[in-house]
Parts: C-alpha cells; sequence; structure tokens
C-alpha cells in the first residue's frame, strides 16, 4: 500500500527531493478535460504544455532531470476530476494545469491541508486565490472586466450615468466577473444591466432584446465564444448601438470562419490577460512557429498562450527551487514565492509574491481581425486601470 | 359457518360515460350466502356494475349499501378492507411473480407489515408471513392449483390463471365475490369443477356471491337468484328458471334454442 | 410593448426549432413508446454531415445530404441496436439510447473538434423588421418548416397505414404482428425518419443567431424535452404547440428576468419546466396526449 | 377431396425446459373447417401460435417438425410473411390494440389485406352489419369496450384481412349465447366462401357443430382425431368436452360439492 | 440438486466477501478505496430508485436532486455559519440522519406529482426538480456557497472523527478514506439488507402488484396512492444517505454535479444491474460508477489510442466508446441485467418439473 508519504530525501547534487521527483524525472501532473465542456481550451493547453516540455528536455531538462507530463482528462466531470487527483497526487510533483475551478475547489482543502503540492488551475477566478499552494495566473476576471469596463469608457465614449449591460454565465466566471462590473460601475457612476445565462443557451436574441430595452450604451460579455458570437451577431442585426467586449474566455478564432466573423471584427472587443498568441513578440514568433510545427491541424488561440504561460511559471519555479537545492513541494512553493516580476514574453509581467492577489492586474484589450494569426490584434497594451489598482480581489 | 355476510343492496345506480350510459337506474339485493347471478348481453353493463361495486368506476348516481356501509365514492381500497373481493374479465395476474406471491397479494388487507417491519425482519413480519403462506397453500389447494404454486402465473393456460384470480379474491377472506365470468375459456369439465368450486365456497363459507356468467349451464346450476340486464337496463330479475322462461329475456340474450 | 411583442414573437421562432425535435422525440415515441435520449445524436450527425458538404456540393443538396445521413445513422442505430433487444421494458430501451448517444456523441465531438462548423445557409443573418420589432429569417424559415413537417406527418398519420402499423406496434407487438404488420420495417422506418428530421431540426439550431454547429449543439436539444411531454409525447400537434410554449416561456422570462430577480437570475431554462410540470398536474398526459385507459 | 391446405407434420413446440406439443399431425383439407379441442394447458394456442410463428413473442419456439400451407412451408417465415401467405389468427384473449380507436383496430386489421380499397370497403361494411355496435363505437378506444365487444373487435379484425386460412382461438370466449350463434354462423358463411378455418373452441358442441373434422389435444399430443360426428359419438368427449345434459349435471355438480374438500373458515386476527 | 452443498456454499461465499472487504483498507491506495467509497454511495442510491423505478414501476430521472438534497443538507446542517455561509452546526452525525430524513420530505413533497403521472410523463416531470436543484444550488448563495459550493464537515462517530488526521492501525497509516470505508460498507450492508426486507415482503408486493396493474392492486386493497408516495420518500431517502456519504467523500460539494447526466447514470445503474433487484443495484452500481475511472486512469493504456492532439482518439474520447458500447452490450445481451430479478430464475429452474 502506497500512502503517497514517502518523506523527503536529499539525493543526487545534494538537491533535496520528494514526491514526484527522482533523480531522472520531475512528474508534473496535468488535470484536464478534452472530452467535456471546455474541450477546446483544454487541448490546446495541453498540447502547448506538452510543447514546452518537450523543449525544456530537448535542452537538458531542469536540474538535470526530465521534466514529464501525467495527463488524465476528467472531461468535466467532478468525480473524475476528483479521483485524478487522487490518484496522481502521491506521485507528481505539483500540477501544472488543473481545469475546472470547482474541482479545484473541491481538492483545496487536502491541498492546503496535506498535500502541499504547487497547483496552477485554467481558471482566472478569484475565489481561487488565498492560497500559497493554488496560484493563478494572471489576473483575474473581476479585475479582467474591470479594465474592459475603463476601455469602454476612456476609448468607447461610454459616459458617467450611462446603463452597462453584463451578460455573464451561472458559475464562478460569471459571477466573479460580476463583481468586477459591478465596482467598476460604482466607480465610475454607471448603473450595471444584468443578464445571466447558462453555458447550454446559445441564442441570445432574447438577451439583446432586453438589453436594448433596457438602453444600454455599453455591454460586456463574460460567457463563451458561442454566446458571444451569438450576442454580437444579433446585436449588429437589431440595431443596438452599443461597443461590446468580452472576458478572455469569450473568443476563439474558429468564429471568425462564421456568420458572426464580419459583425466581431467590426464591433467586438476581447480583454486578456496577456497579449495574443499572434503578437510580434520574438517569443511569440517562436511558440507558433513551434505549435504549428508540432500540431499543424490545430487552432492557435488564447489557450495556447495561457497553456505555455503556466507551463513556463512552473519551469521558472522549478529552476529556482533547483538552485535553492530544494526540489520538494515545500521547495517549489518557497521559489515560486520568490518570483517577482516574471514575463512569459506575451506582454504582462507577473508577481507571485503574494499568495492573495493575481500574478498580475494588467489587461490587454484585443480585437477580432482574421488576418493576423490567432485571429486577434492588440487595440490597447497592457495596462492597469485607477479602478482595478483600487481593487481588493475577491473582497 | 361463519358470521352472517351482510346484505348487498343496489338501489338505481346509474353510470354514464361521454355520449352512452351503461347502467341506467339498475337496482337488486343479494341475500347472504346466496350466489346471484347477473346476465345480459354483451355490453349490457354487467362489468360495469362490478366496477362500481369495487370501486373503479364512480357512479353518476344511485346508491350501493352493504351491511351498514354506502359503497358509491369509497376508493376501490377502502372497499376491499370491507371484504369486497372480485375477479376480473381480461386477466390481471402479474406476468412475473409466482402464484403463490399473487394469492399473497390478496392477503394484503388482513396483513399488517409496513416498511419498516418488513424491511428489519421484525419476528412479527416472519410470523404473519408464515402463517398467511399456510392459509395461501389451504386455498390453492381448495381450487386446484397446489403443484403451480411456484409457476409465474404469466405462464398458465388461460383456463389456470382464471382459477388463480378465483383463488386470489378467496385469499382476501371476503364477506361478498364478485366474479366476472368465472368459468370462460374452460372445457365443460372444467366448468363443472369450477361451478363445484363456487359451490364449495357458498356452503363452507356463507358469504354472498355475484356472478356474471354466459355460461348458461353454470348459472342455472350455481345461481338462487338472477337479474337480466339489456343495454344498462333491467328487463327481468327472479329465480333462474321464472328468468329462463321470461321471452323478453329469450329475444334479448338467450336466443331461441335456449339453454344447451 | 415592442419588446413584449419581439420576446413573444421570437420565442416563437425559437419554438418552432423545438418543435422540430421534439416532432423527432414524438415519431420514435409513436412506433415504439421509447423516450429517445439519443436524439441529440442525431441532430448532431445530420448537421455534421451538412456542414462537411455544403462547400462542395452548395447548400440544398448538402442538406438532403444531411438528412439522408441522419437518416441512414438512425436506422443503423434501430438495426443493430434496438433490434436486438429481447424484451419489452420501455425504460430499458432508453437506457440503451442513452449508449448509443455516449457513443455517437464521443465519435461526432471528436470529428468536430474545438471547430465552430458553419452550415453554409442562404438566409444569413439578415432579419426582417415590421413596426420595431425584428426576426431573423432564419426563424421565419424555421417556423415555415415546422408547420409544414408537422402538417405533414399529422396528415400520414391519420390517412396512411403507416401511422396505425406503428401505433399497433408499438402497443402491442405481437398482434400486430398478427395483423401482418413488418415491425423490423416500421421501426426502422421511424428511426430514419427521426433521424431525418433531427437534420432539419439540426440546421434551424445552429444557424443565425447561433454561431454554427459544434460540440455542445447537441445539448440544446433537451430543451425539446419539456415541449414533447406538453404536448403530449405520442402527438405531433403537441410537439408543434409544446414547442411554441416552452419557446416563449424561455424567451420571456430571460426578456423580463431583471423584472423577475425575486426567482433568482436566469430562470431561462427552468421556466419551461416549470410550465410544464404545472400543464401535467392538469393534464397527465400533456395536451394532447392520448390518457392511459381506466378499465378492467 | 381437393389437396391439404395446412399440412402440419410431427410438429414439436415449447418455452424453454416446457414441452407443449409432442409431434403433432394435422391435416386441414381444402377449404374446410377443422376443429381442435383440448382442456387447459393441452396445448390448443401453442399450437397456433407455432403456425403462425409467434412463439418467440413468448420465449417459445418450434423444436420439429414442418408447417405447410397449399404446399409452401411456412416454418422460417417471419409472422407477417405467414400472414401475407394468407393465414389470418384471432389470438386468444382478445388483444385488441387497447389505446387505439375502434375504426383503427379494423383498419389494422386490414394491414395485411391483400384486396383493394374496394374489397376492404367492402369487408368493413361486412364487419359492421356483423357485430353493429363496431359501427356505434367505430370513434370509442378499444380498451373500453366490453368484453364480449372486444371479442367481437377481435373477430372483426381478423375478417378484415380477408384469409385463406382463418386461425380461431376461442372466438366465444366470453360471448353471449346469441352472439356465440352469430360466430357460429359467421364461421359457416365465411367457411362457404372459400375460407378454410382452423378452430379452437372450448365450447365443444358449437365447434363439432361446425367442423368437417376434428382433433382433441391433451398434453401437447393428439389423443383422438378424425370426422367431427364419429367424435361427437365418442363418450369420451361427450363427457370431458361436451359435458352432460342438464338433470345429472346438477346432479354431479351437487354430488361434486359433495366430494369435495370444503375450505374451512379463516380464524385469523 | 445436491443442497447441502448448495446450503454450505452460500454462507461461505458471503463471508469471504466480507472478510474481503474488511480488509482492503490495509492494502488498497487512496485512489481505490475512494473509488470504492464513490461506488459504495451509489449503490445505496441505486437500491433507492430501484425500489421506485425497478420495482413500483415509477421512472424517475430526479435521483440526483435527492441526492444533492442529502449533501447539502447535511453541508447546512453540520456545517458552521462561516461569512456569508449559514450553517447549523449540529453534531455531525444527527446532521447525517437528518439530512436524510430531509430528502424524505422532499421526496413526500413531490409524490403528489409522482401519483399523478405515468411512465415517461413521470420522468420528464422529475426531470424538472433537477433543474430546480441546479438553479437553487447556484442561487441559494448563502446556504449552498452558490457556484464554488461548500466545504463538508467530517463525519465523527463515538469520538472518531473522519477526516485526514491520521491515525495508525497496524502501522497502516489510515486517513479519511480509510475510515469512511466501514461506515460506507457498513451504510450499504444495512441499506441492502433492509431493502431487500421491504421488496421480499408485503410492502414489496404491493408495490409490484402497483407497477404491473394499477387498478387491480387497488381492488386488491393496496392504498396505491398512499404506496406510490411511501415509495417515493423511501428512495428519496436513499438517495440522501447516498448523497451525504458522496459528500463525505467529496469532502467539498460541487453543484455541477447533481446535475442530468448523474440521474441518468442511475438509471443506467438499475437497469445494467437488473430492474427490481437489491444485488441487482448494487453490482450495476459498481459497474457504472467503476468503470469510467478504470477506464480514465488506464485510458493511456488502452489499444489504438494516441497522445492527445496527434489527431487519433485521444485517451478520455475512448474510455467513453468503451463505456457506452458497455451500456449498450450489457442491456442487449443481458436483458434482465447482469444480476436477473429472482423470479426469472425460479421461472426457469421450476419450469422443468412442469410438462
Ligand atoms: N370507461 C368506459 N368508457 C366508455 N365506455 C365504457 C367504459 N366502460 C364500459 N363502457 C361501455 O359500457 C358498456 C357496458 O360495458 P360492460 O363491460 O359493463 O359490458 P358487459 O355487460 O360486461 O359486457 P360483456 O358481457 O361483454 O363483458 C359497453 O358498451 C362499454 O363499451
Ligand atoms: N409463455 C409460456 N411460458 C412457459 N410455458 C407456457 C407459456 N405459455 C404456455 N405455456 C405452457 O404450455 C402448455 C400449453 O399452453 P397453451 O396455452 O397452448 O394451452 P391451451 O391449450 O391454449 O390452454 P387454454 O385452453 O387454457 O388456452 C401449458 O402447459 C402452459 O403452461
Ligand atoms: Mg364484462
Ligand atoms: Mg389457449
Amino acid at each position: 500500500k502506497d500512502s503517497g508519504k514517502d518523506g523527503d530525501k536529499p539525493s543526487a547534487g545534494g538537491i533535496k527531493t520528494g514526491q514526484g521527483v527522482t533523480d531522472k524525472t520531475i512528474k508534473l501532473g496535468v488535470l484536464t478535460d478534452m472530452t467535456g465542456v471546455y474541450a477546446s481550451l483544454g487541448k490546446s493547453v495541453t498540447q502547448a504544455q506538452q510543447l514546452y516540455v518537450k523543449q525544456v528536455n530537448a535542452d537538458g531538462g531542469i536540474c538535470g532531470r526530465k521534466v514529464e507530463l501525467v495527463v488524465r482528462d476528467h472531461g468535466y466531470d467532478p468525480q473524475k476530476a476528483v479521483s485524478g487527483y487522487t490518484e496522481l497526487s502521491p506521485q507528481v510533483l505539483g500540477f501544472a494545469q488543473f481545469i475546472g475551478s470547482p474541482f479545484v475547489a473541491a481538492v483545496k482543502q487536502r491541498v492546503d491541508g496535506q498535500d502541499k503540492g504547487l497547483v496552477i488551475p485554467q481558471a482566472w477566478s478569484a475565489s481561487l486565490l488565498g492560497s500559497p499552494y493554488i496560484r493563478v495566473i494572471g489576473n483575474t476576471y473581476d479585475v479582467e472586466t474591470i479594465n474592459a469596463v475603463d476601455f469602454l469608457m476612456k476609448e468607447k465614449g461610454l459616459k458617467k450615468g450611462d446603463k452597462l449591460g453584463h451578460v455573464y454565465f451561472e458559475g464562478d466566471y460569471g459571477e466573479n466577473a460580476l463583481a468586477g462590473a459591478k465596482y467598476a460601475a460604482e466607480e465610475a457612476g454607471l448603473t450595471v444591466v444584468e443578464q445571466k445565462i447558462k453555458p447550454t443557451d446559445n441564442d441570445m436574441t432574447a438577451q439583446v432584446a432586453a438589453l436594448k430595452k433596457a438602453g444600454v450604451k455599453g455591454v460586456v460579455i463574460s460567457a463563451g465564444p458561442r454566446q458571444a458570437a451569438s450576442f454580437v451577431g444579433v446585436a449588429t442585426a437589431v440595431k443596438l448601438q452599443a461597443p461590446i467586449i468580452g472576458n478572455n474566455s469569450a473568443f476563439s478564432p474558429q468564429l471568425l470562419a462564421t456568420q458572426a466573423g464580419p459583425a466581431l471584427m467590426k464591433n467586438y472587443y476581447v480583454a486578456s490577460p496577456t497579449q495574443p498568441i499572434g503578437t510580434d513578440s520574438p517569443d511569440a514568433k517562436k511558440l507558433v512557429a513551434d505549435y504549428k510545427a508540432a500540431y499543424p491541424s490545430d487552432a492557435l488561440d488564447n489557450g495556447v498562450v495561457a497553456g505555455w504561460t503556466a507551463a513556463s511559471v512552473f519551469g521558472e519555479a522549478l529552476k529556482k527551487a533547483c538552485t535553492a537545492k530544494d526540489l520538494t513541494r515545500e521547495g517549489v512553493d518557497k521559489a515560486l514565492l520568490t518570483i517577482d516580476a516574471y514575463d512569459s514574453g506575451f506582454g504582462t509581467t507577473h508577481d507571485f509574491t503574494d499568495p492573495k492577489a493575481p500574478s498580475s492586474r494588467q489587461t490587454v484589450v484585443l480585437q477580432p481581425d482574421k488576418k493576423v494569426t490567432g485571429g486577434m490584434k492588440v487595440v490597447r497594451e497592457a495596462e492597469v486601470s485607477k479602478a482595478a489598482e483600487s481593487f481588493t480581489v475577491g473582497g | 359457518m361463519s358470521t352472517e355476510a351482510p346484505v348487498l343492496e343496489v338501489r338505481d345506480l346509474t353510470v354514464r360515460f361521454a355520449g352512452l350510459t351503461a347502467l341506467d337506474g339498475i337496482g337488486f339485493t343479494v341475500r347472504p350466502g346466496t350466489v346471484h347471478a347477473v346476465i345480459g348481453p354483451n355490453g349490457a353493463g354487467k362489468s360495469t356494475c362490478f366496477n362500481v361495486l369495487s370501486g373503479v368506476y364512480r357512479a353518476t348516481s344511485g346508491s350501493v349499501r352493504f351491511g351498514g356501509e354506502e359503497l358509491t365514492g369509497l376508493p376501490a381500497h377502502r372497499i376491499a378492507d370491507l371484504g369486497v373481493a372480485r375477479t376480473f374479465q381480461n386477466l390481471a395476474l402479474p406476468p412475473g411473480a409466482t402464484v403463490e406471491d399473487s394469492l399473497m397479494l390478496g392477503r394484503h388487507r388482513l396483513t399488517r407489515t409496513g416498511f419498516v417491519a418488513a424491511g428489519l425482519g421484525l419476528p412479527s413480519a416472519v410470523r404473519e408471513e408464515a402463517r398467511h403462506r399456510e392459509r395461501v397453500r389451504e386455498i390453492a389447494a381448495f381450487v386446484g392449483l397446489e403443484d403451480q404454486l411456484a409457476r409465474p402465473a404469466g405462464t398458465l393456460p388461460y383456463g389456470q390463471q382464471k382459477l388463480a384470480e378465483l383463488a386470489r379474491a378467496l385469499c382476501m377472506e371476503p364477506k361478498l365475490l364478485l366474479l366476472d365470468e368465472p368459468v370462460a375459456g374452460m372445457t365443460a369439465g372444467e366448468r363443472r369443477a369450477t361451478a363445484a368450486v363456487v359451490a364449495g365456497v357458498r356452503d363452507s363459507l356463507g358469504i354472498s356471491i355475484v356472478l356474471v356468467e354466459h355460461d348458461m349451464g353454470v348459472v342455472m346450476r350455481l345461481a338462487d337468484s338472477v337479474t337480466v340486464l339489456d343495454f344498462g337496463r333491467l328487463i327481468a330479475d327472479g329465480t333462474p328458471a321464472s328468468v329462463q322462461s321470461d321471452p323478453a329475456v329469450v329475444r334479448a340474450y338467450l336466443g331461441e334454442e335456449a339453454t344447451s | 410593448m415592442t419588446t413584449f411583442a419581439e420576446l413573444l414573437l421570437n420565442g416563437i421562432s425559437i419554438g418552432s426549432v423545438y418543435a422540430l425535435i421534439a416532432l423527432g422525440f414524438v415519431v420514435i415515441f409513436r412506433a415504439t413508446e421509447v423516450v429517445n435520449f439519443a436524439h441529440a445524436s442525431l441532430l448532431l450527425a445530420g448537421g455534421y454531415v451538412t456542414a462537411v458538404l455544403h462547400d462542395d456540393i452548395g447548400f440544398w443538396l448538402a442538406l438532403l445530404a444531411g438528412i439522408g445521413g441522419a437518416a441512414a445513422v438512425g436506422a443503423g442505430v434501430e438495426f443493430l441496436v434496438m433490434r436486438r433487444y429481447r424484451g419489452s421494458n420501455h425504460s430499458v430501451l432508453a437506457i440503451v439510447t442513452i449508449g448509443v448517444d455516449i457513443l455517437l456523441t464521443t465519435e461526432l465531438t471528436r470529428r468536430i473538434g474545438t471547430d465552430v462548423l458553419a452550415l453554409g445557409d442562404p438566409w444569413g443573418d439578415s432579419v426582417l423588421t415590421v413596426a420595431g420589432v425584428s426576426v431573423a429569417h432564419t426563424r421565419i424559415a424555421a417556423f415555415v418548416a415546422a408547420g409544414l413537417l408537422i402538417t405533414a406527418f399529422l396528415l400520414a398519420f391519420r390517412l396512411t397505414s403507416w401511422g396505425v402499423a406503428m401505433r399497433a406496434a408499438a402497443e402491442n407487438s405481437e398482434t400486430a404482428a398478427l395483423m401482418g404488420v413488418r415491425l423490423g420495417r416500421v421501426s426502422l422506418g421511424a428511426w430514419a425518419v427521426a433521424g431525418g428530421l433531427a437534420a432539419v431540426a439540426a440546421l434551424f439550431l445552429t444557424v443565425f443567431p447561433t454561431p454554427g454547429l459544434e460540440r455542445s449543439t447537441s445539448l440544446a436539444a433537451m430543451k425539446a424535452f419539456p415541449a414533447a411531454i406538453l404536448g403530449g409525447l405520442d402527438s405531433t400537434t403537441g410537439a408543434l404547440v409544446g414547442g411554441f410554449l416552452v419557446g416563449i416561456t424561455e424567451s420571456l422570462a430571460t426578456g423580463y428576468q431583471g423584472d423577475l430577480t425575486f426567482l433568482g437570475r436566469g430562470i431561462g431554462d427552468l421556466a419551461p419546466y416549470l410550465v410544464m410540470v404545472a400543464v401535467l398536474l392538469v393534464r397527465p398526459a400533456g395536451l394532447f396526449g392520448t390518457k392511459e385507459l381506466a378499465r378492467v | 377431396m381437393a389437396g391439404a391446405a395446412l399440412e402440419i407434420r410431427d410438429l414439436s413446440a415449447g418455452y424453454g425446459p416446457v414441452r407443449a406439443l409432442r409431434h403433432v399431425s394435422l391435416t386441414l383439407p381444402e377449404g374446410s373447417v377443422v376443429a381442435v379441442l383440448g382442456s387447459n394447458g393441452a396445448g390448443k394456442s401453442t399450437l397456433l401460435r407455432a403456425i403462425s410463428r409467434t412463439l418467440s413473442f413468448h420465449g417459445g419456439a418450434v423444436t420439429g417438425g414442418t408447417v405447410a400451407f397449399d404446399g409452401r412451408p411456412l416454418t422460417g417465415l417471419t409472422p407477417d410473411r405467414v400472414v401475407a401467405a394468407g393465414l389470418c389468427q384471432v389470438p386468444e384473449g382478445r388483444q385488441v390494440f387497447a389505446r387505439m380507436t375502434v375504426a383503427d383496430n379494423l383498419r389494422a386489421g386490414a394491414l395485411g389485406a391483400t384486396g383493394n380499397r374496394a374489397a376492404q370497403a367492402a369487408a368493413l361494411r361486412r364487419v359492421h352489419e356483423l357485430f353493429p355496435v363496431l359501427a356505434e363505437r367505430a370513434g370509442q378506444r378499444a380498451g373500453l369496450l366490453s368484453g364480449g365487444e372486444q371479442q367481437m373487435l377481435a373477430v372483426g379484425r381478423a375478417l378484415m384481412a380477408g384469409p385463406k386460412l382463418l386461425l380461431l382461438d376461442e372466438p366465444s370466449l366470453g360471448l353471449a349465447p346469441l352472439m356465440a350463434q352469430r360466430i357460429a354462423e359467421t364461421v359457416t358463411e365465411i367457411n362457404a366462401q372459400g375460407t378454410a378455418v382452423l378452430l379452437v373452441e372450448q365450447n365443444a358442441a358449437i365447434a363439432l357443430r361446425l367442423a368437417s373434422h376434428a382433433y382433441v389435444l391433451d398434453v401437447g399430443e393428439v389423443v383422438l382425431s378424425g370426422p367431427a360426428d364419429e367424435l361427437a359419438a365418442s363418450d369420451e368427449v361427450r363427457r370431458r368436452y361436451l359435458g352432460v345434459v342438464d338433470e345429472d349435471a346438477a346432479a354431479d355438480a351437487s354430488e361434486a360439492v359433495a366430494a369435495h374438500r370444503t375450505l374451512s373458515v379463516w380464524e385469523g386476527k | 440438486m445436491s443442497d447441502p452443498i448448495k446450503r454450505l456454499r452460500r454462507p461461505a461465499l458471503w463471508t469471504a466477501g466480507a472478510v474481503l472487504l474488511l480488509a482492503l483498507p490495509f492494502y488498497l491506495d487512496r485512489f481505490w478505496l475512494q473509488a470504492g467509497l464513490f461506488a459504495m454511495a451509489a449503490a445505496i442510491g441505486a437500491i433507492g430508485l430501484n425500489l421506485l423505478t425497478g420495482s413500483t414501476g415509477q421512472l424517475s430521472m430526479g435521483h440526483a436532486f435527492f441526492l444533492a438534497v442529502g449533501a447539502y443538507g447535511y453541508c447546512v446542517l453540520a456545517g458552521d455559519s462561516t461569512g456569508t455561509l449559514t450553517g447549523l452546526n449540529l453534531p455531525s452525525w444527527l446532521a447525517a440522519v437528518l439530512a436524510v430524513a430531509l430528502a424524505g420530505v422532499a421526496g413526500g413533497l413531490f409524490s403528489p406529482i409522482a401519483g399523478r403521472l405515468q411512465g415517461a410523463y413521470l420522468g420528464i416531470a422529475t426531470l424538472a426538480l433537477i433543474f430546480i436543484g441546479q438553479h437553487v444550488l447556484f442561487n441559494a448563495h448563502d446556504l449552498t456557497g452558490g457556484f464554488n459550493g461548500r466545504d463538508v464537515p467530517p463525519l465523527s462517530l463515538f469520538g472518531v472523527t473522519f477526516d485526514e488526521s491520521e491515525l495508525l492501525v497496524a502501522a497502516v497509516p489510515f486517513g479519511s478514506a480509510e475510515k469512511l470505508w466501514y461506515v460506507a460498507l457498513l451504510a450499504l450492508a444495512g441499506c441492502a439488507l433492509f431493502a431487500r426486507g421491504v421488496l421480499r415482503g408485503r410492502p414489496g408486493r404491493a408495490m409490484n402488484a402497483i407497477r404491473d396493474h394499477r387498478i387491480a392492486a387497488g381492488v386488491l386493497g393496496v392504498p396505491v396512492a398512499r404506496y406510490r408516495a411511501g415509495v417515493f420518500v423511501l428512495s428519496s431517502m436513499y438517495a440522501g444517505l447516498a448523497g451525504v456519504l458522496l459528500a463525505l467523500v467529496f469532502q467539498r460539494t460541487v453543484p455541477e454535479y447533481f446535475g442530468m447526466i448523474l440521474s441518468l447514470e442511475y438509471l443506467a445503474m438499475i437497469v445494467i444491474g437488473g430492474l427490481g433487484s437489491v444485488a441487482g443495484a448494487v453490482v450495476g452500481a459498481v459497474f457504472v460508477s467503476l468503470l469510467p475511472q478504470l477506464l480514465t486512469r488506464y485510458s493511456d493504456a488502452l489499444p489504438l489510442v494516441s497522445a492527445p492532439g496527434t489527431g487519433g482518439v485521444a485517451p478520455g474520447e475512448a474510455s467513453r466508446y468503451l463505456y457506452g458500447a458497455a451500456v449498450v452490450a450489457v442491456v442487449l445481451f443481458l436483458p434482465g441485467g447482469l444480476v436477473r430479478p429472482a423470479f426469472r430464475r425460479r421461472k426457469t429452474t421450476t419450469s422443468e418439473e412442469s410438462p
């Protein structure tokens, strides 16, 4: 019986190691969703992370050890997700990816309680903050939404006293974003008109009608790509004159090929924690090239960037831990806490010293554009609005 | 002899369905310990009458008194509790359950075991079960099904399924027994045997029996009195002999070369 | 006011899509008394075929191909699976359809992958605006299609012996066989037809205002459940009326959610079910369904 | 006599381990009426199921022997093919389509029919004059009909198909004497019009009167067979199937009672 | 039949099985124990559903709702009020009992509707419960914690607390999984025996009668409406208990879990196992809840599976295929289910004696 608790022991080169680390390999867990509702995200993130690992190993690995990803696809099923965690946690150092914040929440007790392995969720809900082991990368949805509203005010003519429409998903993502929207509205003297929807709603006609009736001057969408596309399409069709901006999960390049394409390129913006995959920074260009080479058939979307960033942050922490000669879970956690200005090459810098805060409050505003790789171009560089500065996250 | 079974009194009973009067103010009385036959052409309203007596249909008007109780308006299971048992013209036996369990179902009103007692297997429940299975075998033997007890009722031939239904009704230890065409689908020999069973029930239990049957032979043998319905109306009432010779009955029901 | 009219109209238009899906349930139920959980995946199949073909052979041909394809899938399911079941319990067969649904959906979502497929319909995102109330052309098309198809089936069930054979087979297969009904052929036909209908429904479910066909499209099919039940699982008229009721309820509940906050927000999906339960309390077999018999 | 319409050669059938028919042979001459008698569980219904090939619906199967109609073997056909071959059965226990209207039940009967619309209309008229109640209740759901009315519907439904050979499983079940008479007349009539009939009937009196030949089944085997009148004469048949004339019937009914073990009263509670 | 051997064999098998089950926590690691716990909880729920759907013929697709009532009920009753969350802070064992009762009450409240509807109509109507449930779970924040759910306070019985705090038993560290294992085992055994008693006794016969012929059942003296309501309550209580157990295993309740899929899985369990039999429910539950987990765990070992992204069949997909195929295959090739209901067996054995 393997209780998973083989105590930390010093080993090759006097480096302390613990669960998931041998002299040859460092095992990282990946709990993803490639068959469920978040399949598209899961696929891109996982492939990007596998790409990162391949490259790291190609130039010698970390601490002379090969990094190895153990992937479990939970298909967004809580039972499988929790089982997956239970299965992997004894044998891996930490989790480079964990999709589905409800599931992360479900195992939070165990992570904080005894496991203490570093977990990087692929979700940006403020409710995940606060644990020194579960670390959200990039701005949380609330911060992102605040910056988005700021963009509408500064650049799209939204004024004090106007009505702001907010279409959001039931669940952590939408409701966390709503918190942000409300705060921003508070600060800027706007009134929020809420429209709560479910992931199964694909037809936004009724929502558009309602917001039109309310006479909104701007709209934030904290939902999925489909809902965004539908909303923008209908809005254009019924001439709802209002700029529309969505969170980073509310767009996927595949949409540009559909009917909604033109409308999206005309009147839709996306707030994102990082620059898009298509930016012309050297790292981005290299990533695009490598990813295309590795997965020719697959689309380049934010998921790739997110996955890559998460993996590289974990890698960075490992390297730091290595120099500190401590590859135990505690060692890695500590190492991460010392990283205060990490730039993964996508325009935002991350500060991991405070577990209670997101690693960055910067938001980049993008616009859909067929011609660019990844289908998005930057319209406003990384920036933190005043409201976002003053906002106490998760509060 | 058990305690006298109560009198059954049906008074101008009327049942209407959308656009059709199945029973039109009929009435008759069943004296305790007798067999009362209800006959009539197909669609005359005999089963409807049974359905009212057993609480399956609501009467449009009229009254059915059994002993002190007014039956119309009572739900089926309350009527059963008063000791009214019936068989069905179109068989209503569970397809899967064994004959024995089907008969045990007849004991439902006489047993008390509830969810908790059964679930916990309390001694009381076990004892009750044993006692009543004993009686069930007795009754099965009485109608001649003792060898079939372990078979799924659904696989019995038609005639024996009819017997099983009769036995199940007997298992309710009824004061009033309603039999809807008990011998349909039997050979002459089997009819005689079944008739004997019915007679045996009347004589040894002294309960009232209402019998619906198209086999005049059996009716003549068993019935103490007969009521004849036609199109929901009562067209004759009296002793078997008198009824059989009643021209109206002959015209409407028996046909010229009457009782064969 | 125009908002109300608009919501109402929108409800009817989305309702006609639900009606089309519900009709698929009804056909299978009439022929086999099985609630078909695999309908969602038939829908996906039809949509997928149309989507991949429309570039090469044009929309209308592609649609035909989609209908044919989905019909084939339906027939295949009946022939390979449903027919093999030697039992009578309908809830068991319903579970089989769940298994089938898992298989088909997995395969199709694997093919669709992360794409959002356009079906290349001719209506685009154009809308018709009358007196400040606007309806998408796609929805007008859906309305017409639903109307036509449902009338067609109504007549088919009434006039042809097909309908009789179906119901006979469903109610008592042995006796139906004794009447010369070809049980296999009847249910095969039903499944094929259901497949074709699913393809049509898929079209209207994925064109504007929805961006296109993708893996989660099948989830939307679940919304047709209350529609089918509301109207009565074995009634074509029921499917139509049920569809409209569900569509309207949903649309109004969403449109006025601002005024309904005491119920909690986002009751758009819930409302149809509440209406359904309310209706069932009054009419246990739905608005137009055949009631169960109470005679012994 | 013309060639046999239905030719059954030592047919055996059973339900799983239950052997319901053992080497039954039966010949039904062209255009004749043949009766099958037998007590409960003798295997009469099983025989008809074996001919119409619906045993599988009851978890049973033919284990041996052949059935041929007009020289064509029926063995291995599906039930609908058997119907197409011109055989039509009125199954035991009515089996009307309870939730369908009377009219639709009759339409269902015509599904297997070979005749054109006109022929079917004629058949319908015929059925309606035989059983007027079916015309009155055309719109009523069959399940709500009375037992006898359902039986009429079952017979009428079979007549709609206009078969070459009609298999009747206890057609007079639950019918009032008058109605039973009418069924009997109908059988002779359609037989006169050239339809052969295989008649399973508990009312042996009627059966033997109608049939030219008769077979007696017992526990799955043919124990007696021959011309109807001869059988009617044999006292074995008289005793077991014809029953006996009234007065001593009453007598041995009472004697049966006397002989019968009586049931003690339940002293429960 | 060689009776003495038979009479000896069955108890022997039972005891062997019991010993094995009791010993498992000393050998299996947490993943397996957890899988086992999920299975046992599911088994309890499935038994309940089988009483309702299999034995009384009331199709229910709302089982997940009652599971949720049990799970969240326990959290609210046992949890303490922190921040926005309200909790009654009752002793956990009492909370568990009350949660089960609560589920029963919920079932009782719905039974009037259940009493009116039949077959598929009832099935879809109960589906409404799921949607109502989901809506409440997401919106009644102070009770359910909304989308991020609630922590599940650990159970403590007779001074033992079933949390992570490890106590050494025979040199094996016992965490929550190991301890809960025995609780679950006990609960399951109890539930199974109870259900068996109910089904074999008077209530069981009445339930089957209602399923087979409602009108006849009434005429035979069975108060149909009351019985249907009773069974609905009972099965809801089973679901409630299953919910409590699941919550304890998850250590955190998440609303997503209690959706329609879950209800359908429970239906699949009883059908696959065998409608109307307790053993069937248990076997079916084990089958349905273990299979996907095994398939996921060993997915990369499955034949013709390729690494994600290389275009072929991804592990997750492969396991879905197998799961779907298994469901279809079992139902088609074992119509009566993995465990054939008792009466079928009796039918075949006894019919040898008959002609
Ligand atoms: N629930 C119902 N709805 C409509 N009509 C009904 C209903 N029940 C019975 N009937 C009609 O009422 C009449 C009487 O039916 P009933 O069953 O009482 O006849 P019966 O005397 O039993 O005839 P049989 O001897 O054939 O059984 C029949 O014409 C039948 O069609
Ligand atoms: N579905 C079945 N499963 C098992 N055994 C059956 C089944 N149906 C009939 N049997 C058995 O087959 C034998 C013949 O049955 P069958 O129904 O043919 O008798 P029958 O002559 O029609 O009797 P009846 O005159 O009562 O209709 C009987 O022993 C019966 O128990
Ligand atoms: Mg009658
Ligand atoms: Mg028979």
